[in-house]
């Protein structure tokens, strides 16, 4: 299929022509939205309806699970289909009696519809150990893990309001794990070992010196040439060294693992976009099934569901309690790693005398 | 291609309601491609670390991004990885395809490349996942054959996403997708040759719902908003009340400046008291709805904690107008300030948010050339550190 | 009336023996209080009631005043009277029947009664040109001039609530500026003056150097000898470094002046202690009177009042109707300065879309 | 002693309604030090500049605070106040006097110094204004002979100071006179011989009103506190009701987590959401009190904003008993802990504040052998940056 003119900086193609006749319509125009049921939605425009069937996906695809999806759109939603900002498909349907049929067909296929409102959404995460030379666990594995221990969570909306999860595999965090409502962070606990006999052809020493926000690497001769150093008592594992000098690899299968956040969020609904904020410091790495990890996340979201107002999310609802009661109702220890200690640490401390006793 | 696959471990994924990976990986497992990877994947959950070397520099000639290098650090024992380079195919706006659109690009995938994908990936390309070097230039051919195009990577423009705005939304305040397309087409130079301090990536939400996380995740976010008063539609108000719905505890309580009030089937709003958080109008979405006098606020510097700590973006011009008509030249203007500054002053390696909190928001705003507002800030500075610029000289006495 | 015997590390006498029997009586067990009128309160104990009278005070007295004081006290309180923590005067009465007379005599001696509830205090301030070397303006004459300008607002109960006043001669700031409710603050607007005659005598280098926290203050030689020289780009004039080397006066008088700040509170009464905000970042030192200081923060104060609600303190009132919306009822125009650019600078940039249009 | 005084700027100052010190500095104007007082401020005023040497080293033998030395820059013109030194006496627990006692005080100071006073200094001292190094010994003696002693300055222990507390408030939760009077007495030697890296002021309030501003002007903020729940006075809330007080506006939606409810003319209160803030028992005197099982919480590090800018004391403990029975021994121990690792860690000129924020609230905490708790702080971390402390090592597995 290779053409022989060689084409470049065209850009991606016109939205235009993958919208549904009914969106090209009322586009711009759509008065409201109702939820039907789990994970469908019907937006009322000013000349006709389109019905939004939302469906799973572990973003992570094959071209097999994409055909089925394309085959399903072609079938149903008259060959339109979108990926949502969380990496759920979504069927966009002109005719409301296609929908039944195509979520029997997904679920017969294994593919659950939800995630909408006040439900658990899809996970965004990361490479992990199947693609990033970064990764301090697996990312496409936890998610699997701790989405069959939320399905319920995923096909019903019976939480107190949307909760968003993320999982990433490493600091670098490349997606939402600042501003999740839980997040697990995979993470390195040692610092780099050095491999002195490739890091000075790999390396720039004066680039690899400054990528560390503690000042933690300093240069060094070894055997007449210069590598770099580092003072492992300020090194905080941030691997930032390793991500501009590869001699600085940060792997210790020992002490990787995964550690577990709640209380982000981005929109501005009531509150301002809040970061998430450390609730265990560290579990192991245990794969396949991580069960530690799936029973923290568990734990944390069956203790905001039972007491949790509607419309809070997981922030909102740990301001309104306060921490303290969070730590105690979730049974999750306070440690004095949970004290910052970091750039705006003091912002932090509580300069009030406002507490619960 | 290594011995017979088995994969004890990653076979426990097998199990669960939530569709498994490991199934559909295992449905192209007689590609060597795929078989290694999770030979090689089933050895990182052995062995609880990873096996890849870090990125190398690949690309497509003439770009400087778009292609993530990737190799095993063990090619003996999984030689159909050894390669294992990423291509980042920039997404249509609001990731909307048509079942024909992405069998084409899935034809193009599967001959050239592992048939691995993600579906996107988290800046929003579409990532496909797993070729090799000799690979890249006909997959390339081929895509833009098809009108498709690479994202970026390194330190450049980063494919720019958006929610799926008017096309599907009735709280969008500008026309999300079409912004999303003029930038990307505009910036094809910054997109595709790596030339900044760092990356710079553009977010597109329609309202302050923020469903691309632009706040958090972007460079820059521009989130519509509207100026005027909400609009009510006072029938459907009252057949929220009359059904019940209690309007009482879940809009007006949770309203952050109770400036909403019910009136027996009549709700108030003191407009000059909303703080456009919108909910409310999420809540009553068949009764409420964004003001006329529509438009977008722009923030910059969201970004994760490498290395300075985490960052959401900051609000830097309260409300432009987005005009389409006009080509977006208000938005083109602000960007390109922002850019030549930045390029000017930034460092290495450092992100826009970052570069901000260094030279301070006064300077970054003297720089790009808005005026300082109260409405950038939170609260006027407490500490008495005031670099005086204006003095009387004795002479002027 | 001296000694022979020198005693030393003795502390303070007993507070036992200045206080009222019926405060000794009633002591950890008062029932609650009242206000009688403003200025006046009573307190209910157990066994009877104390009457309290505030009367203000300059704080700058001379033992003229005392005497004047103390001699009242004898006559109608018992001889018992004690000083506040804002520095006004309270007589402490057993007797209720000597209120009246006790105010009308603090009246003909043009000293008012009031400073309770919801009302200005005496203002917390400082010793500027009266005693202080730091003094960038005086603190004692601009307590009278604003207090005369705002006497109503403390013999009356009319304010929403409480509003706390104070004024400091320099950044120092001996007293409460950091946290008040209004606070007018002198400062110095440029780099210190060296005199590099007496510096090498007078200064120890390197606590001078240390003592810079902008790091402005450099080492360098003079015709041999060692002296500092100063980056005045970075210098804010803290006068730090003259607190540790007189060589370094900052006094200037064309470019001292005045800043007032606004919205700090210190008691944890419905919200934390907040800190003093910056509201005009300069005005001129115009002794005697300063009209340009008691106007602006007459109209501060007249705005609150008109616009805050009953139990809002002015941080409370501003936080409710946002900062813009105070910029626009002051007439206060908001400048560069404004912004913070010190070391927590990027906590107070708005990082939501939260605003009003 | 210089001319007949002329003060037409200060004269200004003798105008308006609210009590002026000019006036009253003049009454005492026949003195030589007053009235040169006075023309020395004259000067500053028409020149708009202090004419104050920078301070000097003078003191009482023994002591190595309490003397504040003060010259003037031009005693030619001003002899008068070529020497200025004010003296810091020690005030008593509250601020509380008889005219004895202070008439006393006034006839030593008419004697030996100008006259002039601050009633009382902002950190708490009764400030006598105005002498010359060679009556600072005669001062002395005749103060410590009526009982009284000098107050802090310098590198020390700084004078103590509380709120009226159980002497005239129904609110105070601990003996705030009885611990201000023990802590002083117990501490002479830090109070008078400066040894600190710098300044150490305590204040104590009996409740979390703060009236002695503890949590902004002083390293060791003492502030009392209960741990039950507010007492209700159930007949007053009644007549409350009766009078036509709006409790619901006033009081309800005032409380920082509205965990109060009238029900008709009960008050009821869900303690276990309480933050202490002491709001409604100050709006509502004669039905609520603080609980029966008091104490105090102890919070550090309260100062202005020399160098590193203005702090908020910390939380550090939430509730401590006061117990004068046991002599105070917990406040004396803990303080006493505080001491020692600030001197050992701390540098010259270092407050207890900046300290903490310099070797991080974890290390301070483990410094002076205090739990970590959720109540210290407003949010655990949010970013990633952990000093892990505890490993898995290779033989260990
Ligand atoms: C489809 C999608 C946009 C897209 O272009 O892909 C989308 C679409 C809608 N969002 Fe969203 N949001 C989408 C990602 C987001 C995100 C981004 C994210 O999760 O990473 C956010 C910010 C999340 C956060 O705060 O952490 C987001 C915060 C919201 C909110 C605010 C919720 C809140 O109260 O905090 C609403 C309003 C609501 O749910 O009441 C909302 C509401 C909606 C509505 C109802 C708007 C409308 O009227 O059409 C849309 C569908 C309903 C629903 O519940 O999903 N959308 N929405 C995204 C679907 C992701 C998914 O598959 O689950
Ligand atoms: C593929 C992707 C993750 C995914 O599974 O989807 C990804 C993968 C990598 N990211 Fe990322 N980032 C990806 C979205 C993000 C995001 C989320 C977003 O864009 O919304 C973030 C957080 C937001 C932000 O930009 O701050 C993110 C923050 C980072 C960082 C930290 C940057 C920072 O300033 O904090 C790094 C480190 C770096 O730049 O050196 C990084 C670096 C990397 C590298 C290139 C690893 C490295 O150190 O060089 C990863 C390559 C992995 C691989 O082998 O495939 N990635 N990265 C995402 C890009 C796909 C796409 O183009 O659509
Ligand atoms: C006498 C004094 C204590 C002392 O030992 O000297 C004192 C005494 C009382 N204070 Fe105070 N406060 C005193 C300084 C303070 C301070 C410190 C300061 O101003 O520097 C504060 C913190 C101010 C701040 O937040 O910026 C203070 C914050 C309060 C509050 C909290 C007000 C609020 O809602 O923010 C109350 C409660 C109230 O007024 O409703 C209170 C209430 C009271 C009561 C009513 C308590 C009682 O039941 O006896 C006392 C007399 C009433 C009154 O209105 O003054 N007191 N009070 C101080 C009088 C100063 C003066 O002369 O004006
Ligand atoms: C007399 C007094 C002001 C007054 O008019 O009442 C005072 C006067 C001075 N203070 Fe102060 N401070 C006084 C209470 C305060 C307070 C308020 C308080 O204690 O509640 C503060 C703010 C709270 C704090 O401690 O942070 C205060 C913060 C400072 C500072 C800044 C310290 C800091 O860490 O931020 C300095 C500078 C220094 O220590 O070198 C300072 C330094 C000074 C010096 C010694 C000037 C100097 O640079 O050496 C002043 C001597 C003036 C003079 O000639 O009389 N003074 N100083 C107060 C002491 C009287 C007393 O003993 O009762
Ligand atoms: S989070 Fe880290 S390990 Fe995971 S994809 Fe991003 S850079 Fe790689
Ligand atoms: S891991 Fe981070 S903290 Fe440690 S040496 Fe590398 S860059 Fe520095
Ligand atoms: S950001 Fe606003 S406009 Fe865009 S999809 Fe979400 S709710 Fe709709
Ligand atoms: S948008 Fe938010 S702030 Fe505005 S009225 Fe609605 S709930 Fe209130
Ligand atoms: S505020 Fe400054 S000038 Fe005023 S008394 Fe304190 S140190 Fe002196
Ligand atoms: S005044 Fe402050 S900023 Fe300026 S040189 Fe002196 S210490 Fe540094
Ligand atoms: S701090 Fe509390 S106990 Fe002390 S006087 Fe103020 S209100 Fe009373
Ligand atoms: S003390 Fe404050 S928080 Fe507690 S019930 Fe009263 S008002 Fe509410």
């Amino acid at each position: 299929m290779a053409t022989t003119e060689r084409r470049t900086d065209i850009g991606p193609p016109h939205y235009d022509k993958f919208l549904h006749p009914i969106i090209k319509e009322n586009y711009g125009k759509w008065k409201y939205h109702d939820t039907l049921r789990a994970g469908v939605l019907v937006h009322v425009g000013e000349t006709g309806s389109i019905y939004t069937v939302r469906a799973a996906s572990p973003r992570l695809i094959s071209t097999n699970f994409i055909r089925l999806m394309t085959g399903l759109a072609t079938k149903y939603s008259d060959g339109y289909l979108r990926f949502t900002s969380r990496n759920n498909v979504e069927f966009l349907l002109g005719n409301k009696d296609n929908i039944d049929p195509l979520i029997k067909e997904l679920s017969d296929n294994g593919v659950p519809v939800g995630g909408l409102n006040n439900s658990i959404s899809n996970v965004v995460h990361t490479q992990g150990w199947v693609h990033c030379h970064s990764a301090a666990t697996d990312a496409s594995g936890l998610v699997k893990v701790v989405m069959d221990e939320l399905y319920e969570y995923f096909v019903e909306m019976k939480l107190p309001h949307k909760l968003r999860l993320a999982v990433a595999c490493c600091l670098n965090m490349c997606g939402a794990v600042h501003a999740s409502d839980i997040a697990i962070l995979g993470l390195h606990r040692t610092p780099p070992r050095i491999d002195h006999s490739t890091l000075p052809n790999l390396c720039e020493i004066p680039t690899t010196v400054a990528s560390c926000p503690n000042n933690a690497i300093r240069p060094t001769s070894i055997e007449g040439k210069t590598t770099v150093k580092v003072d492992e008592d300020k090194c905080m594992y941030c691997g930032n060294c390793f991500t501009v000098c590869p001699a600085m690899p940060m792997a210790d299968p020992l002490n990787d693992g995964v550690s577990i956040w709640v209380g982000g969020k981005i929109s501005n609904a009531r509150t301002e976009p809040m970061f998430t904020k450390l609730a265990i410091p560290f579990l192991p790495n245990n794969p396949p099934r991580w069960p530690e990890v799936t029973e923290a996340v568990k734990n944390i979201v069956e203790v905001y569901a039972k007491n949790a107002k509607p419309y809070e999310r997981v922030g909102e609802w740990i301001n309104r309690i306060g921490w303290p009661k969070f730590f105690d109702l979730t049974g999750i220890e306070f440690t004095k790693y949970h004290l910052d200690d970091f750039r705006y640490a003091g912002t932090t401390y509580r300069r009030s005398m406002h507490n619960r006793y | 291609m290594s011995d017979e696959l088995k994969t004890p471990l990653l076979d426990e994924l097998e199990k669960g309601p939530w569709p498994s990976f490991i199934k559909d990986l295992k449905s192209m497992a007689d590609r060597p491609m795929v078989k290694d990877l999770l030979g090689q994947l089933e050895k990182s959950y052995r062995d609880k670390r990873g096996y890849w070397k870090h990125g190398g520099l690949v690309g497509i000639m003439g770009y400087g991004g778009g292609v993530i290098g990737r190799y095993s650090a063990i090619p003996e024992d999984f030689p159909g990885v050894s390669h294992f380079h990423t291509v980042r195919v920039n997404q249509p706006s609001g990731w909307f395809y048509t079942s024909e659109a992405l069998n084409e690009i899935m034809d193009i995938w599967d001959e050239h490349g592992s048939g691995l994908t993600n579906m996107h990936g988290s800046t929003g390309d579409m990532v496909l996942l797993g070729t090799t070097t000799q690979e890249l230039e006909p997959i390339f051919r081929e895509l833009t054959a098809k009108d498709w195009d690479l994202g970026g990577s390194g330190s450049d423009l980063r494919t720019p996403s958006c929610c799926i705005g008017p096309a599907r939304c009735q709280n969008a305040c500008y026309d999300t997708l079409a912004l999303t397309y003029n930038i990307t087409h505009k910036y094809q130079d910054e997109l595709h040759r790596p030339m900044f301090n760092y990356k710079y990536k553009i977010k597109m939400s329609g309202c302050p719902n923020d469903c691309t996380a632009a706040m958090a995740r972007s460079d820059m976010a521009i989130i519509g908003i509207w100026k005027d008063d909400i609009q009510i539609d006072q029938s459907a108000i009252a057949e929220y009340v009359d059904s019940g719905f209690n309007i009482q505890e879940y809009v007006i309580e949770k309203c952050p400046t109770k400036c909403i009030t019910l009136e027996g089937k009549e709700l108030k709003i003191d407009n000059s008291d909303c703080l456009k958080c919108v909910h409310c109008i999420n809540v009553l979405p068949k009764a409420l709805s964004p003001g006329k006098e529509r438009g977008a606020a722009i923030a910059l510097g969201g970004k994760a904690p490498i290395v300075e700590g985490a960052l959401f973006a900051t609000l830097i011009v309260p409300f432009i107008e987005i005009d389409e008509e006009n080509g977006f030249e208000e938005v083109h203007d602000l960007l390109e300030r922002i850019w030549e500054f930045w390029d000017e002053h930034g460092m290495n390696r450092e992100r826009i948010g970052e570069f901000i909190e260094r030279v301070t928001l006064k300077t970054f705003l003297e720089g790009i050339g808005v005026e300082p507002m109260p409405q950038q800030i939170t609260q006027p500075r407490d500490n008495p550190y005031i670099f005086y610029e204006e003095y009387y000289e004795e002479e002027t006495e």
